[in-house]
């Protein structure tokens, strides 16, 4: 009361610099009485504020971890009885983009569900962060993540160009990155061994690299299909460009001829003089790995263009989805795309298979998966649990992560059964199942799911 | 009867008031127009779905979320506005009293009606295609997950309630109004600074007070938000609006002592800029540096716009300009250059080629009506993103792949700023703005300056006192380009890669809208813009402070604009000329009516010096 | 005033140069011609009155002269050199300035800026000047103000004092016409078009003004156009009358020639409007 | 001074003689373009042909000539909303930037109610009924948009200074867009399938049934919109408040009425575009208005503003020259990926015609003020 006193006599007369200080003790006085109202959040997870802290200091010697994986070179993150696990997700989840990064958020949420507690601790994943599916967006909210210490590791992002910039924030702060989504060459590696210009130590996914998807599609139109001429056309997006080109590059190498390769924005209706150009070189097959609607323009569109009535339609997982495939015009197209038949695969972690996934993504969301990609992101979420459990050791009632280990688990991962299939990771954190399929639309409102098995080829390298 | 006119800027007249007006004497019609107007507001909102998703912020734990608080706004400032008294002169102003309690309250009742009657129709009909937010989960949230009968009740309670609050708001003396308006601004500030705060506290070692101050998870917890609520009110009484009687005065100050005010306050402001950054985290000082990114921009852009009067839409050109030529420079991994440079080195050759594209662009448009040459520069800035995106032009830039691994900005070999420190980049913005605002303040107050003035005013005139307006014009067009280059290759460094898609024309837009929102043409209203648009709201591709916003940004800048241009084109923070052009009617009436304007009849002007300015 | 003398000297070596000429200048609107082959010669030191009913083309010349209308045909020459082709600005640093017949002043600028960017063209400084704020640029804006407060301190005191900082539009509407000219005066011209300098002012201050214009001539040396419809003020000021009609030189003169020129009565009187 | 002419005169300037080089480059680049192209399409193994790009292929007849229309009818959409600009702008001598957006919500519209249509059954049943009804449905909400927008955003702002409403507008634009956004959702939204005669390509000259429609049914707009402004009252009254709104004023001339009978036309047309856009492509987006919003300006502009035949002239410029330019002269010269660069050559196109001739194809029609 003494400083209460303070306050009125005082900061009455002197000026601003008086009450402020008296702001700050009256703040103060409030906050101590009122200490006792906090446990309304008992059962919540705490504030990132009262989180425990990260120690640099070296691992200790000590034997109570058992043998939990890692060196401690990165810092150990302990994690304080009734505190939880912190990781983050990061991806696409607003705008048009929504649709393709949402259906992977939301599997972290029901991993995490699945698996529950890791040796006795709650996991956290906060509140979702958005990467606008941009390199700008990706850095601001890696930025976020990173200010907080005691996170572990991170599910995302879902465009590679988000990666670009997030992933460099994120792994050089010990933290790992998982992403469902990314699928550039970039980021991992050209297959041959070497690493891609945006490669960082610490970064995995679990979707594959284009390079599978271009050549599985290549193999498809030359071997398969008997083609030796296609075309290509991409919308400026890294994605869709990187894929088309992958394409192109894979069917030369087969021996086929590519006779056009264009683009078209993503705001483009009218494909006709896109295809015209297209149709200059008559190709017999045309892939075009874009979204939507702009796929709907090109399927429509196509077989009005002289030199291209009889041309073979291709797309990719972009436009493979439930909205796309009723749609009249793309009935008989070919679609590649990451092998879907998830069939009674089981994550070997949580035991659920992608049905019980799509039943539990029903219920709490009220609607089927709109991407290709949620069953990535559910084992990418999987796998981080994993790892933070293989790293990790109780001490005194405190969780011990070693970040390394978190690293070295997933570096050192094979033959994990998930939900997509077997996973392995290789030095550059490729670990997906690297299976591609190419499925043909049956056609129809009814036949989506009957589409989406109808496999005509499958490749695996 | 114009409801639309904004009131006027600056203290009132006091004038004589008459008794309180009759409780039930009403004009129906604007009652019924205000409150229906507010209602189809209500419903707009409730189907953006913007309570849904704004309900997971919360203001005052667990009593008020932000997704509440836009629904309760909306009744609240219709009931209030519906008091307001059109002045008209030699009419006397009626004391407020039950009349305007009464008024709120209808009014309230009709916008609270409209989310009721919206609860009725969610029950009952099924609009899911096309509103895709008309769902059971907007009903749960306007039935407190009730059933629909009592929605309807709650909601006409509600807006009742807060029409009238709004009414009562208006029987509030000047004092209490004060107070009042102080705790709700401190509750409101503590809950949306609450990132900011949180993250400087810890770097002061001020965690026990956040802790307490708020709720885990976020809100303000609310016994700390009654505590804040009394503090606040308490600092409001004690005040006694002493704020506002510094700023009178400071207003009123000439010559030296003004002088001695600003240096004053821009050292205060400076000392903070530059010691807070080191105490706090890493998420305050990204936001500051995306602020700072954003007020060079803007400061560019203000050039343009707001001295010279060009409207550039194609602003983001430069900015694209100025990150790709620092990509192409300084990047190993960049196509076709091969020598890296240093950062700095670099942006010399940044400047040099935007202002030639400056020049580029700026010639041929600018003869061209405003108008014209607003679609024209917007024309140009898809151009120039266009061919960064084109496969054509990939071995320069990258195409759609664009220019990754950029390394961070060299500062003459003693730091190296890069996105994975934002305190550094924080400091290199800031020092850039410096740069820009010292640019922007000399320039203004040059023969060029005012020259960019006389052609903003009429065009032609300012030929004929032989302005070469083509000239003048154009090197605005280049020192805003120029200025827009700068955050553009700081953009290259703190990001570490450039893709097209960082460059469309929405970031022109946002641009203007933050020019616009600060005010047109003045330094301090700018940034001050940028600071509560991009700091909170979020920029483009920025997360702001209300990341729950994100996805309304857009909508909000959009009415925003709407809504500056009807009530307040000058801006949150005016420049007294801009103030000037935009009221010059009633600028011109007032100091009529003061005597300020001489009377040529009555000899010169040695009369005695009116007391107030304009 | 050198120039004048050596002009006056010229004048009574018999080689009198005109300042300005106009030689057979034509402007075509569209086909309706609103000057026709005008030929008009301006001499240094001298105050010319165009006069005319409306539409007889006086703006149209003044639009010519200073560039903002295109010529069609003919030829303006000033100080020996062709004005055609000329942007305004160029015209007006050549040494022509000008008012408008509606008043148009920068009018959100101060009375004292108004004056001060006038000076554009007889200044020098730029941008980098003004950035590094040098030793030039400071002397110069000094100078730019005090030929600025020099020139409103030739309108006595309704210019100066407090007034100088206030926005131009809070001005009387005489005062108006005055800073319009302290405008033109601020360019540094040789030759100065006033378009109807005393239109919309009471006797008195039309009385004061046609002073004004006088002293201009007399103190600051200015060759001076008038357009003018106040006969009184015309005749006070002229040196010679130049009378047009349909963008024709119907007459030419002193001020009583002219009056009583039967073709001018007839043009005037022929419209039925307004008694020379 | 925008209307001095400077032909007669030599460049003076440096800025004169940089816009001289730009012109000559520009005419340049296209005819060199076009002269690849024929001679590609003379033979593709002439030396002039492989000169730029020796990948050169030429195109075939049905193929330019599906080019052809496919730019009229996109073009023919530009000039129905380059009416409702180059309208306003006529009489009120601003740009309404937001007219793109209505434009975008006359879509929706038909989107929304043709949904409805189809599951009632309706559309399948009777098509060419549904068809009117969903016009007339969009063109009644398009004018209301319009009418409320002007009552709501620029109405208040007439009189102060010409840059306000302007960025008002945009204000307003970005508001429609994004009300899309949060209330319909942002992905893109398809209109039900279109009965076959529609999508055939097999009834007049091998051209899809829904660019006839769409040819058709803007010719048909445009003649009335003529009619309705050159041969009626209000028609009269619109153009004399477009020469001189105070003088209209006097004449006894409702201005404000006139100015709403303006919007809602305008507005009117921007639906029916809408009605076709969704014909012929099926699908519509938040960000439908924006591009085409802004090129229709440009096709205003190119046509002439204020003059109705110039912005229907202009949006088939537009229209044409972004389908065949890619192809016609950028590829022939080298380009990659000449498609990507569409949008570009619509703006070169605005940029190339207000550099060569200022005042539009057809010449400006401008409220009196502008004029000076």
């Amino acid at each position: 009361m003494n400083r209460m006193g303070h306050l009125t006599k005082s900061g009455k007369r002197r000026g601003a610099f008086s009450l402020f200080v008296s702001l700050l003790a009256m703040l103060s006085l409030l906050a101590t009485s009122c200490g006792d109202d906090d446990d309304g959040g008992a059962t919540e997870a705490p504030a990132p504020t009262a989180a425990p802290e990260t120690t640099e200091a070296p691992a200790p010697t000590a034997d109570p971890r058992g043998d939990p994986m890692g060196d401690g070179s990165l810092g150990i993150v302990e994690v304080e009885a009734g505190d939880a696990i912190q990781i983050r997700s990061l991806q696409a989840i607003t705008g048009d983009v929504g649709a393709f990064g949402l259906p992977i958020d939301r599997a972290a949420y029901i991993a995490v569900d699945d698996y529950g507690q890791i040796k006795g601790f709650d996991v956290d994943l906060g509140a979702s962060l958005d990467d606008l599916c941009s390199n700008d967006g990706g850095q601001a909210a890696a930025q976020i993540i990173v200010a907080d210490e005691d996170v572990v590791g991170v599910l995302g992002t879902s465009c590679s160009g988000a990666a670009v910039a997030a992933a460099p924030l994120i792994t050089n702060a010990g933290m790992v990155l998982i992403s469902g989504g990314n699928t550039s060459p970039a980021l991992t590696s050209d297959l041959a061994g070497n690493a891609g210009l945006n490669h960082s130590v610490g970064y995995y996914r679990t979707a594959h690299n284009d390079l599978y998807q271009g050549a599985a599609m290549a193999k498809f139109v030359f071997g398969e299909l008997g083609f030796t001429t296609a075309a290509a056309i991409h919308d400026g997006d890294p994605y869709t460009q990187g894929l088309a080109q992958a394409f192109a590059d894979a069917f030369e190498a087969e021996g086929g001829t590519v006779t056009g390769f264009s683009a078209i924005n993503k705001d483009d209706t009218d494909m006709v003089p896109v295809l015209t150009e297209m149709a200059t070189g008559t190709p017999e097959a045309l892939f075009f790995p874009i979204f939507q609607p702009a796929g709907d323009f090109i399927a429509d569109q196509a077989p009005g263009v002289s030199g291209l009535e009889d041309t073979v339609l291709l797309a990719a997982d972009g436009l493979l989805n439930a909205n796309y495939l009723p749609l009249p015009q793309t009935t008989g197209m070919y679609f590649s795309g990451p092998d879907q038949r998830f069939g009674e695969n089981v994550n070997q972690s949580t035991g659920k298979t992608a049905t019980d996934f799509t039943t539990a993504y029903d219920e709490r969301y009220g609607e089927v998966p709109s991407s290709a990609f949620w069953a990535h992101g559910y084992d990418a979420a999987v796998l981080l649990l994993d790892a933070i459990d293989a790293a990790s050791w109780v001490e005194d009632g405190t969780l011990m992560i070693d970040r390394q280990g978190v690293r070295d688990y997933l570096y050192g991962l094979r033959g994990y059964r998930g939900m997509i299939g077997t996973l392995n990771c290789d030095d550059f954190g490729d670990c997906g199942s690297s299976k591609i399929t190419v499925v043909q639309n049956i056609g129809g409102e009814d036949n989506v799911e009957a589409s989406l098995n109808n496999v005509v080829y499958s490749y695996e390298p | 009867m114009n409801t639309t006119l904004p009131p006027t800027t600056g203290p009132q007249p006091e004038a004589p008031r008459a008794a309180p007006r009759p409780a039930f004497t009403h004009d129906w019609r604007r009652i019924a127009r205000m409150g229906s107007v507010a209602a189809f507001g209500q419903v707009f909102i409730a189907l953006s779905n913007m309570p849904v998703r704004l309900d997971e912020r919360l203001i005052v734990k667990p009593v008020l979320s932000l997704g509440y608080l836009v629904l309760l706004i909306l009744p609240f400032a219709a009931g209030y506005r519906q008091g307001h008294q059109i002045k008209r002169e030699n009419m006397p102003v009626c004391a407020p009293g039950p009349n305007e309690v009464v008024g709120g309250f209808l009014c309230g009742l009709i916008t609270g009606g409209g989310l009721s009657l919206l609860a009725v129709l969610v029950t009952h009909f099924d609009l899911r295609e096309p509103l895709v937010n008309w769902s059971p989960v907007l009903l749960d949230l306007l039935s407190f997950s009730n059933e629909m009968w009592f929605a309807v009740v709650i909601w006409l309670a509600i807006g009742a309630g807060m029409g009238a609050a709004g009414g009562v708001l208006r029987l509030l003396g000047p004092k209490s109004h004060r107070v009042v308006v102080t705790m709700a601004l401190a509750v409101a500030g503590a809950a949306v600074l609450e990132s900011l705060v949180v993250d400087v506290a810890e770097g002061l070692g001020l965690e026990p007070l956040t802790d307490r101050l708020y709720a885990p998870r976020g809100g303000v917890a609310w016994p700390s938000a009654l505590g804040l609520a009394a503090v606040s009110g308490l600092l409001a009484v004690l005040g006694r609006g002493r704020f506002r009687q510094a700023r009178v005065r400071h207003a009123q100050m000439e010559g030296a002592q003004r002088t001695r005010a600003n240096l004053g306050l821009i050292i205060a402001t400076a000392a903070v800029l530059i010691v807070l950054p080191l105490f706090a985290g890493k998420l305050t000082n990204e936001l500051l540096a995306n602020v700072g990114l954003f007020v060079l921009l803007a400061l560019g852009l203000n050039v343009v716009v707001g001295l010279a009067g060009i409207l550039d839409l194609g602003y983001v050109a430069f900015f694209a300009v100025g990150s790709y030529t620092a990509a192409v420079l300084t990047a190993a991994t960049s196509p076709k250059i091969a020598p890296e440079m240093p950062w700095l080195v670099a942006l010399i050759v940044v400047v040099i080629i935007t202002g030639l594209v400056g020049l580029f662009i700026g010639a041929p448009v600018i003869r061209m009506r405003g108008d014209y040459l607003a679609i024209v520069t917007l024309g140009f800035g898809e151009i120039i993103r266009l061919l960064f995106l084109s496969d054509w032009l990939s071995g320069w830039f990258g195409g759609s792949q664009g220019i990754t691994k950029i390394p961070g900005a060299g500062i003459f070999g003693i730091t190296e700023v890069s996105g994975t420190d934002p305190r550094r980049v924080f400091y290199l913005v800031l020092a850039f703005c410096v740069v820009a605002i010292y640019i922007s303040w000399r320039l203004e107050r040059s023969r060029l300056g005012r020259a960019w003035m006389a052609v903003r005013e009429d065009e032609t005139v300012a030929e004929a006192m032989g302005i070469n307006t083509v000239n003048v014009k154009l090197l605005a067009f280049v020192v805003g380009a120029v200025l827009g280059s700068f955050s553009g290759a700081i953009f290259a460094a703190k990001v570490g890669s450039v893709f097209p898609a960082s460059f469309l024309i929405l970031v022109s837009i946002v641009i203007l809208v933050v020019v616009i929102f600060g005010g047109m043409g003045n330094i301090i209203g700018v940034i001050a813009g940028s600071a509560v648009l991009i700091g909170v709201l979020g920029g483009p591709k920025q997360p702001g402070l209300l990341a729950e916003f994100s996805e309304f940004k857009l909508l909000i800048y959009g009415a925003l604009l709407i809504w500056m241009m009807l009530a307040r084109p000058e801006g949150l923070i005016p420049s007294v000329r801009r103030t000037r052009e935009l009221r010059q009617q009633e600028m011109a009436q007032d100091a009529w009516l003061r005597g300020q304007v001489d009377d040529d009849d009555a000899g010169g002007a040695d009369g005695p010096r009116p007391a107030v300015q304009p | 005033m050198t120039d004048m003398q050596a002009a006056a000297g010229a004048a009574a070596a018999g080689v009198r140069q005109p300042l300005l000429e106009t030689r057979r200048l034509s402007v075509d609107f569209g086909g309706l011609k609103a000057l026709d082959d005008l030929d008009l010669e301006i001499y240094e030191g001298e105050i010319v009155s165009v006069i005319g009913p409306n539409g007889a083309g006086k703006t149209t010349l003044f639009n010519a002269i200073t560039a903002t209308v295109e010529s069609s045909d003919g030829d303006i020459v000033f100080e020996g050199q062709s004005l055609l082709g000329l942007d305004p600005n160029r015209v007006t640093s050549s040494g022509i300035a000008r008012t408008f017949q509606n008043v148009r002043l920068f009018a959100n600028m101060s009375v004292l800026e108004n004056v001060m960017v006038s000076q554009h063209c007889r200044t020098k400084q730029h941008a980098f000047g003004a950035l590094l704020y040098t030793k030039a640029f400071r002397q110069e804006e000094a100078e730019i103000r005090q030929r600025a407060e020099e020139i409103l301190g030739f309108f006595g005191t309704r210019l100066v004092g407090y007034r100088m900082d206030q926005p131009a539009f809070t001005l009387s509407y005489a005062n108006r016409r005055r800073l319009e000219i302290a405008r033109a005066m601020a360019t540094q011209p040789k030759l100065i078009l006033l378009d109807e300098p005393v239109a919309g002012m009471n006797p008195v201050e039309s009385a004061e003004l046609t002073g004004l214009i006088g002293r201009l001539r007399d103190e600051w040396g200015f060759a001076i156009v008038v357009i003018e419809h106040d006969m009184g003020v015309v005749r006070e000021v002229s040196d010679r009358v130049v009378v047009l009609d349909h963008g024709v030189k119907i007459a030419e003169g002193d001020y009583a020639d002219v009056a009583n020129d039967p073709q001018v009565i007839e043009a005037y009187l022929g419209k039925g409007a307004g008694d020379p | 001074m925008s209307r001095r002419a400077r032909s007669r005169k030599a460049p003076r300037t440096g800025v004169d003689w940089f816009l001289t080089f730009l012109r000559v480059a520009a005419l340049t680049v296209v005819a060199v373009g076009l002269l690849a192209f024929i001679a590609q399409e003379i033979s593709t193994d002439n030396p002039f042909a492989r000169w730029a790009n020796p990948d050169a292929t030429g195109l075939t007849g049905a193929q330019f000539r599906g080019l052809i229309v496919s730019g009229i009818a996109q073009g023919a959409m530009y000039g129905l909303i380059a009416l409702g600009y180059s309208m306003v702008y006529g009489v009120l001598g601003f740009i309404n930037f937001a007219h793109g957006e209505v434009f975008m919500v006359g879509a929706m519209t038909g989107m929304i109610t043709s949904n409805k249509l189809a599951d009632a059954g309706y559309w399948e049943s009777n098509f060419i009924g549904s068809l009117v009804l969903i016009v007339v449905v969009s063109v009644i909400v398009c004018s209301l948009t319009a009418v409320i927008m002007e009552r709501v955003a620029y109405r208040p702002l007439r009189g102060s200074p010409r840059l306000i409403p302007l960025i008002t507008s945009i204000g307003v634009s970005f508001f429609l867009q994004n009300a899309s956004v949060v209330l319909l959702g942002p992905a893109a939204k398809a209109y039900p399938d279109v009965p076959d005669w529609l999508k055939s390509k097999h009834t007049f000259l091998g051209i899809e049934g829904a660019r006839i429609l769409v040819i058709l049914v803007a010719a048909a707009s445009m003649i009335c919109l003529w009619y309705l402004v050159e041969r009626t009252k209000s028609g009269r009254a619109m153009r004399a408040v477009a020469e001189d709104a105070e003088i209209a004023e006097l004449m006894g001339i409702d201005v404000n009425r006139t100015i709403v009978k303006v919007f809602a036309l305008g507005g009117a047309m921007a639906g029916m575009a809408g009605i076709l856009w969704g014909i012929l492509f099926r699908s519509v987006i938040h960000t439908t208005g924006f591009l085409p919003g802004i090129k229709a300006f440009s096709a205003a502009v190119v046509g002439g503003i204020g003059h109705l035949g110039g912005a229907m002239a202009g949006g088939l410029s537009i229209g044409v020259a972004e389908s065949v330019g890619p192809l016609l002269i950028l590829e022939p010269l080298g380009v990659s990926g000449v498609s990507q660069l569409r949008d570009a050559v619509a703006f070169a196109v605005l940029i190339g015609v207000l550099l060569l001739r200022p005042s539009g194809l057809f010449g400006e029609r401008l409220p009196s003020e502008d004029r000076t």
